[in-house]
């Protein structure tokens, strides 16, 4: 499963905050870093989670 | 370069600048918003998920103005107050429009405008119906209404530019005829020939300098390490820099009355995130309660059932040498916060019941957080978080000796939250400001016209929105002041104003 | 050069300095007390007529305080408040001790604490106590007798009372205060005083120019206005307040507290004000405060005008505006309403049923040289003589008369009732500034009256109380009214107590 | 009729807002000035009222 995540995302970094091993706010750059190309199976669940919580529904399933 | 001809020209896409930008778009004038971070929301992108909105009823609205204004000793300006409080009916129907839902949490009958209990604000400024925005996932309202104005802006014509920071506003026979907005990747400059500008570009967190010249703080990091004793961690950017105040200032604005709107907060690992929102763990709530608070001097600074009201707080603390303050706990208060439970509640964390506080205390120990103590005596409290030994066991006398006495002889605190400070071990967690934003700077009137030092208005140049609102107080408290409702309405009104200078709208008497 | 030992000295003899120096006396403490002018009274020898005080139960006082903290928005000192507050109760004891008299005139109820039927001219958070009227002599006012009595009883059971004698430095040791240096103004006479403890009573610095634009912002000008200045310290007129006590505090290290002009809004100029606000050469005092047509320089209304007789409103209010001025305006209509139906607003030291000639006491006023009243028959007349905007004025006279006819305040909301038109000429119009009683605050203490550094930690044996720390009450002071002589009086209770169990003759009363 | 003023006078300058024939308020040298070492039999009346209007009593007959 791969992520994406669209240009209108608030960088709230509320994404980090709840599934710190898959996303980080990168403040220097403004932008959230995903930190795996290929999400590992373990972590798939957290990324389904991710794309339902997110606030402005930026994070998709590539 | 590129060069454009608009009507009006929006300088941010927060809160207020896109809903100037919509409601000028929806006038009929033709409107580019210029925005320098690469997407829309400035700092509602992480916090509001209520807003005020008075009914649009002369009596509510009278009885609203007056109660603000006199809160403000009369040092806010009349007509800025008006201008927020008047036109804050107008958020209902233009969520509306912009397809953002919204539920009402609790109306506010006329005989309680201004006098309702206390809670976490000061009574008098309780002034309208409160509702609940309602966000998407575990997310906030407000990024959802401002991702929603973006959408209905773009939608009905309106030119948006993300990561295009206006760097000039050009002015010619004195009236405000053009910008120059610059893209912060690609460095292509837009040149844009307009007859009205609206200033939305918010606060200056970011900027160390002017927090320090113009309000008197210490920029520091979220670990308070740095000697600092303010932290903007509530809205994790680097880009908010008051560029608004400086080029309104270059054009002869006057400087406004300027302060912090935020609350207090533990800082360092382990406490605070990126969002407000996420508990990592129950230090917002145990630091809500109305216990026993003390300076660096071990005394008493503050009558502790104000513990929830973020102005209470946020201006007590900013008192205190060091503008730091602490709150302290022995282990029979420990218990009781897990067994009977907080006596006050944190309107964002609802918690019956607090558990294992000592292993909270100690799993931020061992994160290395340096503002959270757990010591088996007063002695040693006093040596590890640095406060002055002798005032704080003399004080801790004094107000156990009240405690036992049942009532305070120094505050008049109520009896009922007079809990002894007696049995070890104690738990103490070191309180700072953080500030959401800064508010105020640029000084407007009524029609958010930006004015100089004698009042005159500079013709084609507004503003709206935090970089502006601390014209409602005059001179702002710290902390508890901010309400989505101010950029909203401010928003409406730099727009209706904007859209009569130029002529496309008439003045409603 | 005279050598004296006592045990606390007190520099200044206003409302403050007086009650502190008979309270230590009463417990037993040895106390000189340093007087600047010749004579005894400082400030309060020219106003106060009414005094507050909080009934001694501690439901009556919690309210009161939380009423007061409130509405400084926090920035209040609550020690200092509750001192002020906790305090008021011990003036009524005080006058019978020393001889003076006084009748309740307002009683509070508690329900009304902080929120009272009729705020009158005040912020009604701040009414939170009973008010007793000070019994005077003659046209005077009682607070001069309560202040002369207190000098009398001092001097006669023992207190050492020195008039042209101001304290010119204040000694320390090893970081504690150990004595004070006195110089008679007239003789030269030295006085090195050993002494345990300092009280610090010095009042305002309305008469040093450079130290009220540099902490408060103001322009001091004369009692014409006539020199571009923007605020006029008339009420109280001497050459003296030079904030002595400010910078002998600073010196020793006391923190800067915050500091701002009480007093209230005036039209200044001969034929209006006198050298004490109780003699009315005119009825100006009353027309200004009406409810009815306010503008600033650019002609544009600022306030709701129903809280003209509101003194911290207006005095803020005025503040904020372009010069620091502003104008109230009426037409020939409103001046008949006044010379018939009566003002609207009394004025509580003028209480007129019906003003009379107006027209004749504004050709008074112009007769002798005042420069701020106006009698004109147009408005662009008016705009011209009296330095208004004139669009700015002739747009806001419509918009406003707009309003009136439709029966409502669109911009502020104002009652309806007063809402008079301003339409049929001639127009009558007053320029008002700020007139500064005295400047408040600047010393800052704790709540026992303690001197305190930038880092909160007291200077031993240094005491302050009354104007020149009152600006703790508020932290940061607004513009105007937040006088009140029950402060002068609290706070020297309270600095009293303190400074005697410091020296261990008194116990602290938990 | 001669006047004179006692040490305790406040100098709050009422005499002379109510009396400025008799009275002149002095700010630069701190006192009250009486205009006449001996009253002129037409203001003597008004001395007398300055006598009892006086806010502390300070104004007596010689």
């Amino acid at each position: 499963m791969k992520l994406e995540i669209k240009d209108y995302c608030v960088r709230c970094g509320m994404c980090e905050d709840i599934y710190p091993d898959l996303f980080h706010l990168n403040v220097p750059e403004d932008r959230v870093d995903i930190k795996f190309d290929e999400i590992p199976p373990e972590l798939e669940e957290k990324a389904l989670g991710a794309i339902a919580d997110c606030a402005v529904g930026a994070i998709f399933k590539k | 370069m590129q060069n454009l001809k608009v009507d009006i020209v929006v300088m941010g896409s927060g809160g207020a600048g896109l809903t100037a930008a919509v409601t000028a778009l929806d006038y009929g004038a033709s409107v580019a918003c210029f925005e320098k971070r690469p997407f829309q929301a400035g700092s509602v992108s992480n916090c509001a998920i209520g807003v005020t909105a008075v009914k649009n009823d002369p009596r509510y609205q009278a009885a609203a103005f007056n109660s603000i204004f006199n809160y403000t000793n009369y040092n806010g300006d009349p007509g800025v107050i008006k201008a927020w409080i008047n036109n804050t009916w107008r958020i209902l129907p233009f969520m509306d429009k912009v397809g953002a839902k919204y539920k009402l949490r609790a109306e506010l009958p006329l005989e309680k405008v201004g006098k309702g209990e206390a809670g976490g604000f000061p009574p008098q400024t309780r002034i309208g119906d409160a509702y609940y925005m309602i966000g998407r996932g575990k997310g906030h309202g407000s990024a959802i209404v401002a991702l929603q104005s973006r959408r209905y802006f773009e939608a009905h014509g309106g030119q948006f530019f993300v990561d295009t920071p206006i760097v000039d506003i050009f002015t010619e026979g004195g009236k405000v005829c053009g910008v120059l907005a610059k893209h912060n990747k690609t460095g292509e400059e837009y040149k844009v020939e307009c007859k009205a500008v609206i200033v939305a570009s918010g606060g200056f967190g970011n900027d160390r300098e002017m927090i320090k010249k113009y309000i008197g703080h210490n920029y520091t990091d979220n670990n308070c390490s740095n000697g600092g004793d303010v932290l903007f961690n509530f809205f994790p950017t680097e880009t908010m820099t008051g560029d608004g105040h400086k080029l309104c200032w270059k054009l002869g604005g006057a400087k406004g009355g300027m302060g912090i709107n935020g609350h207090n907060l533990v800082p360092g690992p382990g406490i605070i995130g990126n969002t407000p929102w996420i508990a990592y763990d129950e230090t917002r709530v145990m630091e809500e309660q109305p216990y026993f608070w003390v300076n660096k001097n071990g005394e008493r600074f503050v009558d502790e059932s104000q513990s929830s009201n973020h102005m209470a707080m946020g201006t007590s603390i900013a008192r205190q040498p060091g503008k730091m303050g602490y709150i302290i706990y022995d282990d029979d208060t420990r218990e009781y916060l897990e067994t009977h439970g907080p006596d006050f509640e944190y309107f964002i964390f609802q918690a019956e019941h607090l558990h294992d506080i000592k292993g909270q205390f100690e799993r931020l120990a061992k994160l290395g957080n340096e503002h959270a103590f757990m010591t088996d005596t007063l002695e040693e409290l006093a040596d590890k978080a640095g406060i002055d030994k002798e005032g704080l066991l003399k004080n801790v006398a004094r107000y156990n000796y009240y405690c036992d006495q049942g009532r305070d002889g120094d505050f008049s605190k109520d009896p009922k939250f007079m809990r002894p400070v007696r049995k070890g071990p104690f738990y103490a967690l070191r309180v700072f400001n953080a500030g959401y934003s800064t508010v105020g700077g640029i000084k407007v009137n009524g029609r958010m016209e930006v004015i100089n030092d004698d009042g005159k208005p500079i013709p084609g140049l507004y503003s709206a929105g935090d970089c502006m609102v601390g014209e409602l107080w005059g001179n702002p408290p710290v902390g508890g002041i901010g309400n989505y409702s101010h950029a909203l309405g401010f928003g409406f009104t730099a727009a209706d104003s904007a859209c009569e200078y130029i002529g496309i709208k008439e003045e409603e008497l």
